[in-house]
């Protein structure tokens, strides 16, 4: 048999596969003896051919699969959309003191907030790189001063801080509301 | 249906010289099963239809015309074939042995005509009408069969949709923001302890952008540099008093040897206190109000 | 979005679906509005895309989806040891009328065959998600009314009922039918 027609009945097998597929059983498909060396050659090829369709082939623990790549998948979400995942108010409200207040320690947002600020909290929105560490205060134990970043003001397409709702605004309303109540 | 090759072929009829004017020759006479062969053929049927057709299209005559006399012996001789060796059968069977007795009957007697054209009722024509129709079905049986069905002649492809690969993160918007600054707000009017005051936010923004660009710097920069004409005069306001007011927190050192001497500023990140400054005894974010 | 990178987000979303995938569908991954006409257009150029490939994208009757083509049966069998069932005489016959005079009653059913339907038949056709009941006849007794389904299309690579073989002209006698062949 022809290696393009061996490497196309690889393709079939493993695109309809739904587990991943063992090299064992790729040799199952055909009755000439296939070297493990040559199967290889040909699984190396088929990812070479495959490099500018949106799926992948890839090797996991227990075999071989075409896998969508990645780049894709934030439009196939959009056909069984899921409720977006939501931050809890903890991160909202140690966002926010940062973003009007930066640079802060965590020991000013401790303070404004007025409960202790969880590891996790900050780490969420470290890693969301909308948070970092801009300088450490000059104070006993030097905390680590938080501002916002750059991404934070493209994420939220903000051109800067100041575009944010001013303050006096939201004090104002607050004022009124407690008037009021 | 390999019953044909099983079993001697059955006939029909008895030996005519011709039948619609074709010689039927050598038919033999009688149609013969082995005993326990009959069990499998009553399976092999599909009911009595199915069986009328194979003798039917066994004999090779015209389903137009059947011969009724020949084809009821038949079907009765292998109803009471079976019923002699006391096989279950079906009752539907039965119904249609007395249905092709009574058709046989009819056609003994004289037609009534129908309509005015003077076509004579067949009183065979219901039974030939679902015998075609359960042939063409039982047919179109076999082509749906052999038409390649998924997962028998073909196989959908599905590939792997890892969703780990692709982790949706939380949409924040300005709102929500807004959102939650008026909570800590509200919190912080309701426990009195603290004051919250107003600012130009710009400023708390250009400090950070100092200590940032400090950072990259290495902790250590020329006065001038911290400047970008491109911030425009507002913005380089902003920018001034934001660096004063870092000085101010004690976060930044600005240092000049002499007068008109190039100004230093410095992040005091690290650095150990060396020169008392005058404590004004206001806590960050305090100030300004 | 450029032309060639809405083909490529269709052609993952196709290789990845688990069903068959409609039209409807594919327009919801995509903000911008995509005319029927364009995306016809682009499903007709990945079909013809795909032509040196082992797979074949086909029109279903519920949607678009990628399968084997043929001529890798022989291989691909020896993967999948466990085969659909075979289906009896009594089964095939009863789909068959249901296929092709549907909607059907059980009666009708029995008046064609000439015997009594096994409950069992319906059932194992019901099972496979090939019929179901899509009304009931308004005589006494009111029996259900069995079609097939979109599944069972889907199941035979056909978009419409109307795909399926014609029926064959019965013919007069067995010899007329050797001559035919």
């Amino acid at each position: 048999m022809e290696p393009s027609q061996v490497r196309k009945i690889l393709e079939a097998a493993l695109l309809a596969t739904r587990e991943p597929m063992s090299t064992h059983d790729m040799k199952k498909m055909f009755d000439e003896e296939l070297s493990s060396d040559t199967l290889r050659k040909l699984l190396d090829q088929i990812r070479e051919d495959w490099a500018e369709r949106p799926v992948e082939l890839i090797q996991l623990a227990s075999g071989w699969r075409f896998r969508t790549r990645a780049e894709y998948l934030p439009y196939l979400d959009r056909l069984n959309p899921e409720r977006p995942p939501k931050y809890s108010r903890a991160v909202l409200e140690t966002l926010a003191i940062i973003a009007y207040r930066q640079p802060v320690t965590r020991g000013d947002i401790e303070e404004i907030r007025g409960v202790a600020v969880n590891a996790n909290v900050v780490k969420t929105l470290e890693e969301r790189g909308w948070i970092d560490v801009v300088g450490h205060r000059d104070t006993p134990g030097r905390p680590a001063l938080f501002a916002t970043t750059k991404q934070f003001l493209d994420d939220l397409g903000l051109c800067s801080v100041s575009e944010l709702p001013p303050l006096e605004q939201i004090s104002q309303t607050l004022e009124l509301n407690h008037e009021n109540q | 249906m390999n019953l044909a090759v099983d079993l001697p072929p059955a006939a029909l009829f008895e030996p005519v010289a011709r039948i619609y004017g074709e010689p039927m020759e050598a038919l033999p006479q009688d149609l013969y099963i082995p005993p326990d062969a009959l069990a499998i053929m009553l399976d092999a049927f599909e009911g009595p239809l199915d069986l009328l057709l194979y003798l039917i299209r066994k004999a090779n005559v015209d389903i137009l015309d059947i011969p009724m006399a020949p084809l009821t012996r038949q079907y009765l001789d292998y109803i009471e074939n079976m019923r002699a060796q006391n096989l279950e059968l079906a009752a539907e069977y039965l119904v249609m042995a007395a249905m092709l007795i009574e058709i046989k009957s009819r056609m003994l007697l004289p037609r009534p005509k129908i309509g005015d054209d003077g076509e004579v009722e067949d009183p065979r024509a219901e039974l030939v009408r679902r015998l075609m129709e359960y042939e063409q079905m039982k047919l179109a049986g076999q082509k749906l069969n052999e038409m390649p069905q998924a997962e028998r002649e073909f196989f959908w492809v599905e590939t792997l949709v890892e969703k780990s690969l692709h982790v949706r993160l939380p949409e924040v918007s300005v709102e929500d923001i807004k959102e939650a600054w008026m909570n800590v707000v509200r919190q912080a009017v309701l426990k009195r302890n603290h004051k919250i005051s107003r600012e130009e936010l710009s400023v708390r923004e250009h400090m950070g952008i100092i200590l940032r660009h400090l950072q990259e710097k290495g902790g250590f920069v020329q006065f001038e540099t911290l400047f970008d004409p491109a911030m425009g005069p507002p913005g380089l306001v902003v920018h001034f008093i934001a660096m004063l007011e870092l000085g101010r927190e004690k976060l930044i050192r600005i240092t000049q040897t002499e007068a008109f001497a190039p100004i230093y500023v410095n992040l005091r990140d690290g650095e150990p206190e060396a020169v008392m400054e005058e404590e004004d005894g206001t806590e960050p974010g305090q100030e300004n109000s």
